[in-house]
């Protein structure tokens, strides 16, 4: 390809949170290596502040727009803005439920709550009491995560969710949380906990309280889980890709600026990393993160997000 | 003579202080950008304001009260849902919004009675109200966003948060300016609002001179839900759907604007007009700050800086 | 003789520990002034406060026009015809005379916008009967304590109702207003209406009132004619013994100066000159806004100076706050014991210490047994009336308020010390006990600055008279020479 | 004689007021479940009780003030994060206690000066800082966690959260005893004390008695600014790794906590011990709805209830 002088506006929904920190850092740096601007605003989790930002970044009249919506359903007006303005728009991780949408790059929390408690299921033939740690209530991966955990839990008589309370995406609540389940029901035998943060909370007090029975299930693969992987204590996590997910965007985006087709939706993985994967995963992740060859934009999963 | 009109000078530089900050900032945004001093994007500004604006304006009832209100935030999640909820339904538009309102005042009424009725601190009774509020957010929209749908009262609902008026005047910052005359009425020209202001400037006496001081403040609090339960309406409608967290920590902002104002949180000062400046104040920190594409991180030490600021030069010019 | 309009009976009132009222009786009549007289603490504004609704009574009867009558608010009070000017001021600080005056009842239109104008007028045209020189749009705040005063009295009269109250009025008055507030109750006699007047300063009693009416320790001693009594008698009614010499003045040779200010300048005073010798008690007199009070807290280091000097024992000092003052050896007790003289949520233990912590603590350290026997100390010696040291300052009465201040200055051991209206709202016989405080202090050796605007007691207690008037200085006069008339020669020369 | 006696129990129980409700809380929660009242249930209130427990005596000494300081939650996320990079750069357990208590201190020091030396109202000096700390410590992270690894140092630091002297004395809760311990023989004990509690009753009067009212006001400050600096450490070696946004919203658990201890926010008044057993109530509630597997929608409700109950029987028995 040819260098374009091209101008990439980045809305997310919340930087603050490390999977989208660690999507804009990559979405950044492939947006850097091919010359591109990058206008990169962030909603704090707050649906208003979407159709704020969209506004403000609308002034600056950007080529393309790569969205994140904080909600599904709220993203309609700040993308139709968009549509109005005549700018094509990207949506990642999270679809807007209307208006035109160029590409979507999904990936899929509901399906990844659904291997997180398959896997449960896998390990625990006897079945047995589950703990279920859940984000901010309320917000969508949430809601997400959870349908995808209950849909197989809630199938399976041999496994009861004795405990489903919040941990607010932060450790030290996660960490209450489970010292409290683990007094109220002596028999826990797994929990899955809706982000990374919360499982090293729940890891700490399982292990104060001498439990290295629990089966620990997170979510995000983030660095320090994949080495509670290797190290044993935590069981599994499931991996969304969220650095190709950023440099995927800034591929597409190039295309459509250039005139070409891209696909309606791309799908990129998301996948168990447990302790029989985890040394693999790590250097296929690092690669992904290294080279800009090893995107994904041949697979056309159209699995939908929401 | 001589130093009378310097002395006039001063106290009208003094009473328009922060009129004085609005300008000195447009002026220096503008240098930064060119885009800021744009019809278009000031349009935005005014947009992006009007929900903090009507917040701020509620919450200043509570503050000039001596007292304080960090439960609007929750309210607007509250309204937000039982509106989009009530649009899906397809409930007529005037329904909703009365609806909303009265929500509002009964979120406000239950804060008042417990300040006004029980002597309870404003502060606590309403950070637990907040928790209150947002706990029945999630439990009545299950967690879940409440989508509107194409209906013809989504469409006339939306319009209150996007539609326009005779081309350029959007419904939110229509609805911000009536909101703002009506509460400048009723704070500058009733006696109500006289007895507001001598409340926060000296409960005892206030009552000793046979005031209804729990009526009053009682009044206040209500009025100050109502307000937050628009906001909350014209939110939802700005946005076209509900989520159980909108408006989280909306109060803040909300304080800092009439602080930024001049109203002081010991109560008994502020005027309605110097808030609406605040309002817009810190709403043009936060639009410059995206037009000039700070990092989200740095915007937000930006802000508490500025705020800062703003509040050490109105002291400043105070004294 | 006028009609009973007001006649409480048996009325009693208590708080915890305190059993403020204890069967009093009370009548008052129309076109007649009553005094309601007694020592501090007695329960004359408690018995006020039953009457117009500020507390409820525990029993007795009040009957008001012959009607049983058992308010719960003070508005109630008001809408009956019922009006009181308390003892504390009562006023929104940062709202205007006019906006304060008609708090509560302001005039609107058929719109209910209220008519500023109208209000602003009405209150100009009601200052100037009353020969206040005020704007109706100043605020509060603003104000010296006497003007804020005045305002409370324009406030009680708006109301034009059968009863008026008056808890202590001329306080915080000089005699030019005490005056034009005579002439007003005089009027109000005139006008068939009844007057309760409560007051320390017993002269007044003399010259204003009809009839007395005195309480001592909350129950009920007699009525009187005025005419009927005298001086002393009343006293010996309210004290309960006799009281001999109230100004126990004792001649004294002075030391050598301890204090002197020279040329003094600032925002509040201009070229003020005087000094100050050991074991003297220098008078400052003026009328209000005179300065008096800025001076003080010039000296006291709150307001800067950057003219003239003050030398203390001699050696030169400029105190730049209170703290820096009270080291070098200066300290002010304050005018208005409730705003900036008593913490009045701490006990009477902790107050009495607040300015001498050194005494009481070592490296930081409070030794609790030093603290208390202190306080029970100054508390035995100044006959502070309280349950104990533990008793929290808000629930005393003024005089006891005023000696806990008094008590927290001497106990700061300064050389000298400024003492701004030390009897301000004080009976006459805890009036005599701080005199006799200030007696001591002088065979201490201390230096007294006496700032008062009661005549008779700067002429009674003073050994010297410095006459102040817009800052600016008018002339001393030396005990022997002062009279009330000599005064207020200089202060309009 | 007789009513003596009575004026005295009343007196004892309106002086314990909160132990009482502590105490009701403990029979009640025994009665909804047989594993409340269990040492290790207990145990856990009782650490998960230290954070918010730790940071609500330094937050009294704003409050006693008549002030406020709502930025200590943000001072938690940042000295946590500092702790924990030092940590991974294996700097010894002193050096990074002592750093994060200094980090603490200028926070503190930060909020005093504005609020002291520039007259600024405490709760928007606080609000301004909140956002920058927090802000601060997105820069300083890049909004990632930072893991402490498994060295020597991690070890040691990971102790103060989680490890026990006697085999049943958790870390943080010795630490929550030594602070309480520390903090009542200041607010006490001392002169800086008794000022603190005279400049919160009456700053007036405590400026004319000679006090040094704003460096007693900066002091508080500092001191509050430490305390939510050990408060972040604690935090960071409980959980073993360090959040961007750890410690969010913290500063209204504090609180709560205070006033439910019976703390006044107007100031002159309030009792540390109190603030403890206000937090432990707090603390309790939570841990009966995690036990009660109360969903989280209700969680938020019950909470809100529960803290206006405590306050308003604190208020009733006031009386
Ligand atoms: N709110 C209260 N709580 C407890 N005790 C009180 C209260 N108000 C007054 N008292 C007590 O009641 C008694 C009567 O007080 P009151 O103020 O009526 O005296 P007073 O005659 O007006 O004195 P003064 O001349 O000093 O104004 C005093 O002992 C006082 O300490
Ligand atoms: N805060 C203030 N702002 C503006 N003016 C003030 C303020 N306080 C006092 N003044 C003015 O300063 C002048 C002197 O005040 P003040 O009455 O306290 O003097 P004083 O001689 O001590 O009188 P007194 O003690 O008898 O009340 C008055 O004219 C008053 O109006
Ligand atoms: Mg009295
Ligand atoms: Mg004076």
């Amino acid at each position: 390809d040819e260098k374009q002088d091209l101008t990439l506006g980045l809305m997310l929904s919340d930087n603050t949170n490390q999977f989208f920190s660690t999507l804009e850092d990559a979405f950044k740096k492939a947006a850097e290596d091919a010359g591109y601007e990058v206008i990169s605003l962030s909603s704090g989790n707050d649906a208003a502040k979407d159709v704020t930002n969209m506004e403000d970044l609308l002034t600056q009249n950007p080529d393309v727009i790569v969205y994140n919506p904080v909600d599904s359903d709220a993203a309609g007006d700040a993308v139709a803005m968009a549509n109005d303005a005549g700018i094509p728009v990207v949506t990642v991780d999270r679809a807007a439920n209307s208006g035109d949408i160029v590409c979507h790059i999904a990936s899929d929390n509901v399906y990844g709550g659904e291997i997180a408690a398959q896997y449960i299921v896998d390990q625990l033939p006897d079945g047995g009491q589950v703990v279920e740690i859940q984000g901010q209530a309320g917000a969508s991966a949430t809601n997400e995560r959870g349908e995808g955990f209950h849909n197989i839990m809630d199938d399976n008589d041999k496994f009861e969710v004795v405990v489903s309370q919040t941990g607010n995406w932060s450790s030290s609540e996660a960490m209450s949380v489970m010292e409290n389940a683990l007094t109220a029901n002596p028999d826990i035998k797994a929990v899955f906990c809706h982000n990374d943060q919360m499982a090293l909370g729940a890891i700490e007090a399982c292990q104060q309280a001498d439990r290295d029975d629990i089966v620990i299930v997170g979510f995000d693969a983030d660095a320090d889980n994949l080495d509670a992987i290797k190290a044993g204590t935590q069981a599994a996590t499931v991996r969304q890709l969220p650095a190709l997910m950023g440099e995927t965007a800034v591929e597409v985006c190039g295309k459509i600026a250039a005139g070409e087709e891209v696909e309606a939706s791309i799908g990129t993985e998301v996948e168990l990393v447990t302790a029989d994967n985890v040394d693999a995963d790590a250097t296929a992740e690092e690669e992904a993160t290294t080279e800009e060859e090893a995107t994904t934009e041949e697979e056309t999963e159209t699995t939908d997000a929401e | 003579m001589e130093s009378k009109t310097t002395n006039k000078g001063l106290k009208f530089i003094n009473n328009y202080r922060q009129v004085i900050i609005l300008l000195a900032e447009i002026i220096i945004f503008s240098l930064i950008s060119s885009r800021f001093l744009s019809v278009g994007n000031l349009t935005n500004v005014l947009k992006q304001v009007s929900i903090n604006a009507i917040l701020a304006a509620g919450v200043s009832f509570a503050i000039i009260l001596g007292g304080i209100d960090i439960s609007i935030g929750s309210v607007v999640g509250f309204t937000g849902a039982i509106a989009a909820a009530l649009v899906v339904r397809d409930i007529p538009l005037v329904v909703v919004i009365l609806a909303t309102l009265a929500i509002g005042a009964v979120a406000g009424l239950i804060n008042g009675v417990f300040i006004a009725y029980f002597d309870l601190q404003p502060m606590i009774v309403t950070l637990a109200t907040l928790s209150v509020f947002r706990g029945a957010t999630l439990v009545f929209t299950n967690g879940a966003t409440v989508a509107m749908s194409k209906g013809a009262c989504a469409a006339s609902f939306k319009f209150l948060g996007s539609g326009r008026i005779f081309g350029f005047l959007y419904m939110p910052v229509l609805i911000m300016a009536l909101v703002f005359i009506v509460v400048y009425y009723v704070q500058n020209k009733t006696s109500f609002g006289r007895h507001m202001y001598a409340v926060g400037g000296n409960e005892d006496a206030a009552y000793l001179s046979g005031l209804n001081v729990r009526k009053i403040k009682l009044m206040c609090h209500v009025i100050c839900g109502i307000l937050a339960g628009l906001a909350g309406a014209v939110m939802c409608a700005r946005v076209g759907s509900a989520q159980p967290t909108a408006g989280e920590s909306y109060e803040m902002d909300a304080i800092a604007a009439c602080v930024v104002g001049g109203t002081s949180l010991r109560g008994g000062e502020g005027r309605i007009a110097m808030t609406l400046v605040g309002a817009i104040i810190i709403g043009m920190i936060n639009n410059i700050l995206n037009i000039m594409n700070v990092s989200s991180y740095w915007q937000t030490i930006v802000k508490g800086v500025v705020i800062l600021a703003a509040v050490l030069m109105d002291r400043k010019s105070n004294n | 003789m006028g009609e009973v309009v007001l006649k409480l009976k048996g009325v009693c009132k208590e708080f915890p520990g305190v059993k403020a009222l204890d069967g009093v009786d009370l009548e008052v009549r129309e076109g007649e002034v009553m005094a309601l007289l007694g020592e501090n603490g007695a329960g004359k504004s408690t018995l006020m406060k039953c009457l117009t609704g500020v507390y409820q009574r525990d029993a007795g009867s009040i009957q008001f026009k012959g009607k049983e009558i058992n308010y719960t608010n003070a508005r109630q009070a008001q809408d009956d015809g019922i009006s009181i000017i308390h003892q504390e001021l009562n006023l929104i600080p940062k709202m205007k005379v006019y906006e304060n005056i008609f708090l509560g009842r302001e005039l609107k239109n058929k719109m209910g916008k209220i008519d500023i104008k109208q209000m602003y007028n009405k209150t100009a045209e009601m200052l100037k009967s009353m020969n206040v020189d005020l704007k109706p749009d100043q605020k509060i705040c603003e104000l010296s304590v006497a003007q804020q005063q005045m305002v409370e009295i324009a406030k009680a009269l708006l109301l034009d109702t059968k009863v008026i109250v008056m808890d202590e009025p001329t306080d915080a008055l000089t005699d030019s207003e005490v005056v034009s507030l005579f002439k007003i109750i005089n009027d109000l006699r005139d006008r068939k209406k009844a007057v309760v007047y409560i007051s320390h300063r017993l002269e007044e009693i003399f010259e204003i009132c009809d009839r007395a009416t005195i309480l001592r320790d909350g129950a009920f001693i007699g009525e009187k004619k005025v005419s009927e009594l005298t001086y002393d008698e009343l006293i010996s009614m309210m004290v309960g013994r006799k009281l001999e010499n109230q100004f126990p003045y004792e001649a004294m040779k002075p030391g050598k100066t301890v204090l002197s200010v020279k040329n003094l300048s600032n925002d509040y005073v201009h070229d003020i000159s005087f000094d100050v010798k050991a074991g003297e008690v220098l008078g400052v007199a003026g009328l209000v806004g005179a300065g008096r009070t800025e001076l003080a807290k010039t000296l006291y280091g709150v307001f800067h100076y950057d003219k003239g000097t003050v030398e203390l024992d001699g050696q030169q000092i400029h105190p730049k706050n209170p703290s820096d003052a009270i080291r070098n050896g200066i300290y002010y007790m304050t005018e208005d014991r409730k705003g900036d003289g008593l913490v009045l949520i701490m006990n009477v233990k902790e107050n009495i210490s607040l300015s001498s912590s050194d005494k009481i603590t070592s490296s930081g350290h409070i030794n609790e047994k030093k603290d208390r026997e202190y306080a029970e100390d100054y508390v035995k010696k100044m006959r502070i009336k309280t349950p104990s040291v533990f008793q929290k300052t808000r629930n005393l009465s003024g005089g006891n308020q005023q000696k806990v201040i008094l008590a927290k200055a001497m106990m700061s051991d300064p050389k000298v010390l400024i003492l701004d209206e030390p009897t301000r709202g004080i009976d006459v016989g805890a009036k005599k006990e701080i005199y006799l405080l200030i007696n001591e202090l002088r065979r201490q050796g201390k230096a007294v600055i006496m700032i008062s605007s009661e005549m008779p007691e700067i002429l009674g207690m003073s050994d010297r008279i410095m006459i102040l008037h817009e800052g600016q200085k008018k002339g001393e006069l030396s005990r022997e020479e002062a009279t009330q008339e000599k005064i207020m020669d200089k202060i309009l020369s």
